[in-house]
């Protein structure tokens, strides 16, 4: 255990962590906003691609990575609109509105970008930039802590920073209070003069809004191009981080965290020779056991209490 | 009943030209693109019935995909959201392999017993998270959303470290022994005697699910619990028939694949026909019998692209595309329940509904 | 005019085996002009379709179909028995062609190991000297996934490098998909930390995400399949700075030659042939940084296995029919 | 309040023509067209789909009418506009209830109002807000507790807080006394004529005559979605509006009880349940059942009802005591054993227990018949028999379906009742629990219910009724048992004289007559 944690506090495999936790927290947030509004947005993984890709394009067209990201913003949260659209204005059934997204997404972001470099495979040949790790000026200096805190991507500090916006939002703002309502009772909601659609329509806004950042830290953050299918099914582990989570900000936090530890240990393992495939399965073996442990719990204490 | 059946055709017939709307919404701008445009769109929608092997390639393409979406069916029925689907129709293939490979069975038993212990090992992806749903409450979304990966990368492992043919210079299992295969029914194509299992799967799981109590039970465990308890309905075993039931024919679709398709077991991905299996399940509305068209529908459109793709200038995406597009439009409620469009029915049936009252 | 048809079962644009075989077919077209049509058709990874497609283009008029990979080996053979009157290259794997067997398809195979096998001469040679002495003291290597083909590449890059200092460490890693650049970079960074200077990354664009890696911490890289520092040299000098060299398996090289020798009607159908080094259709990149940063000593240790792998002299170890047991004995005996 | 005085004098709101179709075809309203007075309790009454709510919906601003009008002050307005309810001050406590259960009191009431300080919600004057409400209209509830962890009786409270919340002066209230105990239906009474006095304008919608008359003084009938008349209630009587609203007499006699020295069938001796939730916990309770006897139980919702129900239908265990049925111990009994044993059990919740909303009629009204050789071969089910049975069951319950095929939720209310009875009376029950059997159902099939109900006491069942409804409790019931916490607290005998004002100081606990 000790063991653990002084390989925690090395500041290489802590900054390890947050970086594989950053695209899993973006996205499971903006799933979490989308499931508070009675939605869960199954179309994240077509988000986080498209948003990983627009990055690209568009910050390889204006020369300026900035744009690049508030375009990923901007097209991830379109998406999420018009999922919403689909949903209730064309009455589509929300999962397989997602499945769908996920399908287009696929073909569309292969498709775009063989239209924007002959390409199919990656953007190498694009002169994409990447977003900055950000320096906090007077924590450097500090040790310790200094080389564990500073120095990261700015979408990791901007992922953190979402946490307890979104609890904020969601527990203190009336949009929250209106988000909270539509997914837990959307005719008591009406009678209260609130519009489901509308509601849903800002969640899934949002949460597509987070998408693309996630897809973004993707291709401008980890590495500065776009490969074809490069969000690898983290945009299903973040419905898994969601779920675990179970449905508070902090409690997403926490397990996208988890997640990034998994992914971090099995990251270290493979480099001491054990076979990869085993090693692969521990970021998809640690949340099906912590989400059972968490449920067997609950069910233990409900017994205990009735 | 003369007039039900109308009014379902008038359904059925919005469908089509929805689809038929979506099509052309797609295809038309590509097909200006090139050449000769109405080559695109003859090539798309009439393409595959062009020949006998280009139908058979339909048929081919959907016999895993009617099995998958017969399981998910069944599974959905019960009112839980597993997608184990796709783990079980790994699994099933690789353990039908691994049978051959590994077991000295030859003769008429060979091909049963791999395709039995196939179902049987591929049933634990449906089993595990519905177990753990059943057992602990956990959610099985998620759980089989996960662990579908998780069976994946132990199968890989269990192939690399097991069934690998050296010599192969793939990742390869040994070739399967010849005994251990599906007869081929139409020359020119591979569909196999799986496709005969899967159109009688869909029809027997119709029969299930609508003409036999336990069907009825599942029905009402699944859209009402509260219901089932009302009637002191054994709830868990119920669910737990279901995920077994699904997980069975998920895994015997994988097993029929193996065998009937291939010569050596390959797979290091997951082969995705437990998604289109889910995606067929809602398309057919959860309806074993409406499963065998949907199945066949996706097939088709599949065809279709990949006879663009392969004669044209038309990048193979593109099917991905119209396939998203028709799933969304063909499950579009408003749609089906427009107003002008619900009078339509009400008028065809409410007329009849007026002569039984006569009567 | 001739029709020749390259089936790529899988998507162009990997930077790697299918765009080299997409490369070959411009390079004969550009060679050969109005004497041949051509046209390269993408049939996907899923396997189901490969067999309607090759039946599909069986029937059409080409005279000669192209298609690789081992995966696709078995099904090309049974479509290529059904139509005696076509001509059918496979390249990248065999068949079974005793007693006659398929006299109508030619099939080539690659010593990937004899290119790797340089790459290890080279990266070894690195590392004595070359690379900054703060870099660090084992070499790395990055797998797309633990398959037959990427452990060919394995094999001979730990032969070359133990060539030059027998007891070389080679840390290795798979990344279980090669399309997963994050994965490959955070694999990457971990091959650093743990002291790797320079991995070499057979891994498509997830091996790319290694490239990344070495950008951010100063290490560096060997390329795989085509140029990988030209891919980077325009848009991101910085990456591109630290690809020292890439391992090429010039699949258009091996098409070009099957083309013209077919041509002349001297192509052997009806057999396999297994080109290397010697034949031009595997090597290493000797320009750009290989330039600079490679020792004469290096540079002259990588000619003489040339010569002497094209002499016989030297046989490079394969993987293709060595066990799992065996991949993992060499493995485990380079571990750092 | 925004009353404007040179208004005062008008009507505050005028139907003008107003007209409803569904999209589903549905035709809720027809060309309704009366007058509100301002300051008035004004009552609607009407059969189950009469169009009450749906006019009530349309005035709220929740539907839009088809055609018609709705002036408010005498000016005509358009409906269903955004926050159409709160511009006008008018406030609606619904029939179901409609509060988000994992909302905080303050959180329901504030909900769509909510005071802001910049971007976020004020709380602490949110806070003030709820506690001034509850103290200016004498409505005592915790601002802060969860809603889904209070009581029927309590969340109905917020409901009314909810829409008086915005200054409001016209108040709809759809069928608000349902799930009230008589000293609470008093007391919101109480506030309602405050309210009244205080300027306001009440809409009141019940079933429940005597309360129409206790509180109101026009009432307007609606029948199948057309206004039958509007008149002071002064002005008429019972039997009138009754015609009024049926288009025809109902009479509603007592049930007669044929024997009295039939044997005992079921009986409970000193039965506790232990259990967080008190509607679950019941102490101690000892009672029989004869064949042939209807006991009623009374008391306010929560008092253990939901308890004795679960101990008797398998779906809770007694923690101590026994229970016997025909003689055979049922103490440890699941579910299947009950029903095994001869349990016919109406449920409260309909819709979550009674059946299968997506499900046709025939699959609702044969589900549980496990093993019935006449409807079932082997493991399949017979079609053509299962259909006439069904239509058989249709028939004798008078329910309104287009077909057996047709799904359970295309029929009314009162009609799926019906069906849900004719499934559980099927055969000759020996125990039958009706619980809550016409809550929300019309007079009518009220009486229909009653009569099948009687009928299978008669051929030997023996009745637990539950019913909130205490003029069904008298008119049914051969005796009375009266739960407060958990226990019984009065074992009456039914005779004429025992009225519900009567039941009312034990089903507070003030007095006890075990
Ligand atoms: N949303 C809806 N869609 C279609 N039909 C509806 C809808 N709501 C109500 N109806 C129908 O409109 C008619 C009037 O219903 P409404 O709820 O106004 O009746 P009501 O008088 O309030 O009855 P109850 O006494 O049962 O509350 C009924 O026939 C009902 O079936
Ligand atoms: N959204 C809707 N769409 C279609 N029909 C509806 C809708 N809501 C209600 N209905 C129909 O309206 C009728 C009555 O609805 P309502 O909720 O008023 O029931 P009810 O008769 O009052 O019974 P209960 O009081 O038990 O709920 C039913 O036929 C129901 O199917
Ligand atoms: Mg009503
Ligand atoms: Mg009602």
């Amino acid at each position: 255990m000790i063991e653990f944690f002084s390989a925690i506090a090395d500041p290489a495999v802590f900054a390890t962590v947050l970086r594989v936790m950053t695209p899993l927290l973006l996205a499971a947030l903006g799933v979490l906003i989308s499931d508070r509004a009675g939605v869960l947005n199954i179309g994240m993984e077509g988000i986080m691609l498209s948003g990983a890709l627009i990055g690209v394009l568009v910050s390889a067209a204006t020369a300026n990575p900035f744009l690049g990201l508030f375009a990923a913003l901007i097209g991830g949260g379109l998406l999420g609109a018009l999922m919403a659209f689909f949903i209730n204005g064309l009455g589509t059934q929300f999962i397989i509105t997602g499945i769908a997204l996920n399908m287009a997404a696929l073909a569309a972001t292969t498709l775009g970008l063989f239209l924007a470099t002959g390409d199919k495979g990656m953007s190498g040949a694009l002169k994409s930039g990447v977003l900055p790790n950000i320096d906090i000026p007077l924590l450097g200096g500090v040790p310790i802590l200094g080389p564990l805190l500073s120095g990261h991507h700015m979408l990791t500090y901007l992922a953190i920073l979402a946490v307890p916006a979104v609890a904020i939002m969601l527990a203190r703002t009336p949009f929250g209070l209106h988000i909270r309502a539509v997914g837990s009772d959307p005719k008591a909601a009406a009678a209260a003069g609130i519009s489901r659609n509308r509601v849903q329509l800002y969640a899934l806004t949002l949460s597509g809004v987070l998408g693309g950042a996630a897809g973004a830290y993707l291709s401008m953050g980890y590495v500065s191009w776009f490969a074809q299918n490069m969000t690898a099914g983290r945009g299903f582990i973040a419905l898994a981080a969601e779920v675990m989570g179970m449905g508070t900000a902090w409690g997403t936090f926490a397990a996208a965290a988890v997640l990034g530890i998994a992914e971090t240990v099995a990251i270290t393992m493979q480099t001491k020779g054990l076979p990869s495939e085993l090693m692969q399965m521990i970021p998809y073996i640690v949340p099906a056991v912590m989400l059972t442990v968490y449920a067997a719990r609950r069910q233990a204490k409900a017994r205990k209490i009735s | 009943m003369t007039r039900a059946i109308l009014a379902g055709l008038t359904e059925f017939a919005l469908t089509a030209l929805v689809i038929g709307l979506v099509i052309l919404a797609v295809l038309v701008p590509l097909a200006l693109s090139q050449p000769d445009p109405l080559e695109v769109l003859r090539l798309f929608v009439l393409g595959p019935f062009g020949t006998i092997r280009h139908m058979g390639n339909i048929l081919e393409a959907a016999t895993p995909t009617m099995m998958t979406g017969l399981a998910a069916t069944i599974i959905f029925r019960a009112g839980m959201f597993n997608l184990g689907v796709e783990g079980s129709f790994f699994l099933g293939g690789l353990a039908a392999a691994a049978t051959a490979v590994l077991l000295p069975l030859t003769g008429l038993i060979a091909t049963p017993a791999a395709i039995l212990i196939g179902a049987l090992v591929g049933s634990l992806a449906c089993i595990v998270p519905g177990y753990l749903r059943v057992r602990f409450g956990a959610s099985e979304m998620v759980n089989s959303l996960v662990l579908n990966f998780a069976f994946l990368f132990a199968g890989v492992y269990f192939l690399n470290y097991v069934l690998r043919d050296p010599n192969a210079g793939a990742l390869m299992s040994y070739k399967l022994p010849g005994d251990f295969t599906l007869d081929r029914l139409l020359q020119g194509t591979r569909l196999h005697t799986g496709v005969i299992i899967a159109f009688v799967a869909c029809l027997l799981g119709g029969i299930w699910l609508y003409g036999t109590r336990s069907g009825l039970n599942v029905r009402i465990v699944g859209w009402s619990p509260g219901f089932a308890s009302h009637l002191g309905l054994a709830s868990s075993k119920l669910l737990m028939q279901a995920q077994i039931a699904g997980g069975l024919i998920a895994g015997m679709a994988g097993a029929i694949e193996v065998l009937g398709l291939y010569s050596r077991f390959s797979w290091t991905g997951l082969p995705g026909h437990g998604w289109t299996g889910i995606t067929v399940a809602i398309l057919a509305r959860e309806n074993p019998f409406l499963v065998i068209p949907a199945a066949l529908f996706l097939a088709y459109l599949q065809v279709g692209g990949d006879m663009l793709a392969r004669n044209l200038d038309v990048p193979s995406e593109i099917v991905g595309l119209v396939t998203a597009a028709i799933m969304l439009a063909v499950t579009a409620a408003a749609i089906f329940r427009h107003p002008a469009f619900l009078r339509l029915i009400r008028d065809i049936k409410g007329k009849e509904a007026g002569e039984e009252q006569g009567a | 005019a001739d029709k020749v048809l390259l089936l790529v079962n899988g998507a162009l644009g990997d930077k790697s085996f299918f765009d080299s075989a997409n490369k070959g077919i411009e390079e004969i077209k550009a060679k050969y002009g109005d004497e041949v049509e051509t046209k390269v058709l993408e049939i996907g990874d899923d396997p189901t379709g490969w067999e309607p497609a090759l039946l599909e283009v069986s029937e059409q008029d080409w005279d000669l179909i192209i298609g690789g990979t081992f995966s696709l080996s078995e099904t090309l053979g049974a479509v290529a028995e059904q139509y005696p009157d076509k001509k059918y290259i496979l390249f990248d794997a065999s068949l079974p062609f005793e007693g006659g067997a398929y006299p109508n398809v030619y099939a080539v195979q690659y010593k990937q190991n004899e290119g790797s096998y340089l790459g290890g001469i080279l990266a070894a040679g690195l590392l004595k000297s070359g690379l900054p002495a703060d870099a660090g003291t084992a070499l790395g290597f990055l797998g797309g996934m633990d398959i037959p083909v990427i452990n060919d590449f394995l094999v001979g890059y730990i032969a070359g490098a133990q060539s030059v200092t027998p007891d070389v460490k080679v840390s290795v890693a798979y990344a279980g998909s090669f399309t997963d650049a994050a994965k490959g970079k955070e694999l990457g960074l971990a091959q650093y930390r743990s002291g790797v200077a320079l991995g070499f990354i057979a891994a498509s664009q997830a091996g790319l995400g290694q490239a990344a890696a070495a950008k951010e911490t100063g290490k560096f890289v060997l390329g795989v399949d085509s140029d990988q520092e030209a891919i980077f040299a325009e848009s991101d000098p910085a990456i591109a700075s630290q690809v020292v060299s890439s391992v090429l398996k010039n699949v258009d090289v091996s098409l070009v030659r099957a083309y013209d020798l077919y041509k002349e009607g001297k192509l052997p159908f009806g057999s396999a042939e297994t080109v290397g080094l010697a034949e031009g259709a595997v090597g290493i990149v000797e320009t750009g940084n290989y330039e600079k940063l490679a020792s004469a000593e290096t540079k002259a240790a990588i000619a003489d296995a040339k010569a002497k792998i094209a002499a016989g002299e030297v046989v490079v170890p394969t993987a293709f029919g060595m066990d799992t047991a065996a991949i993992n004995a060499i493995r485990d005996a380079v571990r750092p | 309040m925004s009353n404007s005085p040179q208004m005062a004098e008008g009507p505050i709101v005028s139907f003008r023509g107003v007209s409803k179709t569904y999209p589903n075809g549905t035709v809720a309203l027809t060309d309704a067209t009366f007058d509100i007075r301002r300051g008035s309790i004004h009552a609607i009454c009407g059969e189950n789909g009469a169009g009450k709510s749906t006019l009530m919906k349309i005035l709220f601003g929740l539907e839009s009418p088809s055609a018609g009008q709705v002036l408010i002050d005498g000016a005509a307005v358009d409906t269903a506009t955004p926050d159409f309810a709160g511009k006008h001050g008018i406030g609606m406590v619904h029939q179901h209830f409609s509060l988000v259960p994992i909302l905080t009191v303050t959180e329901n009431i504030i909900l769509g109002h909510e005071p802001r300080r910049a971007i976020f919600i004020d709380r602490n004057k949110a806070h003030r807000q709820v506690v001034e409400l509850t103290q200016r209209f004498d409505l005592a509830v915790d601002p802060d507790a969860r809603t889904d962890t209070l009581s029927v009786a309590a969340q109905q409270k917020v409901e009314i807080l909810k829409a008086l919340s915005r200054d409001t002066r016209l108040l709809i209230l759809d069928e608000p006394t349902a799930v009230l105990s008589p000293p609470e239906i008093e007391e919101l009474f109480n506030r309602l004529r405050d309210l009244c006095a205080a300027g306001m304008t009440i809409l009141f919608i019940s079933h429940k005559l005597h309360e129409v008359r206790a509180l109101a003084e026009t009432v307007t009938v609606l029948r199948a979605g057309k206004v039958v008349g509007t008149t002071p209630l002064a002005e008429v009587d019972d039997t009138t509006i009754t015609r009024m609203v049926m288009g025809r007499d109902v009479d509603v006699p007592r049930r007669q009880r044929q024997r009295t020295d039939a044997p005992v069938v079921l009986e409970l001796d000193n039965v506790s349940t232990r259990a967080r939730d008190p509607a679950d916990r019941i102490e101690d309770i000892s009672l029989s059942i004869r064949a042939d006897e209807i006991v009623g139980i009374a008391g306010v919702d929560g008092s253990g009802q939901r308890g004795l129900v679960g101990v008797l239908s398998g779906l809770m265990r007694p923690a101590s005591g026994s229970i016997r049925l025909d003689g055979t111990d049922m103490t440890r009994a699941g579910t299947p054993g009950w029903r095994e044993a001869g349990l016919a059990y109406l449920p409260a919740d309909r819709h979550a227990r009674g059946g299968t909303a997506a499900l046709s009629l025939a699959d609702n009204a044969i589900a549980g018949t496990d093993g019935d050789k006449a409807l079932q071969w082997g493991p399949f089910l017979r079609r053509g028999a299962i259909r006439r049975r069904v239509q058989q069951m249709i028939a004798d319950y008078a329910v309104r379906a287009g077909g057996t095929g047709e799904r359970l939720d295309s029929l009314s209310g009162g009609n799926a009742q019906k069906l849900i009875a004719a499934r559980e009376l099927a055969g000759s029950p020996k125990l039958l629990i009706a619980d809550q059997p016409t809550r929300g159902v019309d007079v009518a099939a009220a009486a229909l219910l009653h009569g099948r109900i009687d009928l299978a006491a008669r051929d030997g069942a023996a009745v637990l009724l539950i019913t909130a409804d205490l003029d069904e409790l008298l008119r049914l019931a051969d005796r009375v048992l009266v739960l407060f916490n958990g226990k019984i607290v009065a074992d009456l005998a039914n005779h004429p004289g025992l009225t519900p004002a009567a039941l009312g100081p034990y089903m507070l606990g003030l007095e006890t007559a075990a």
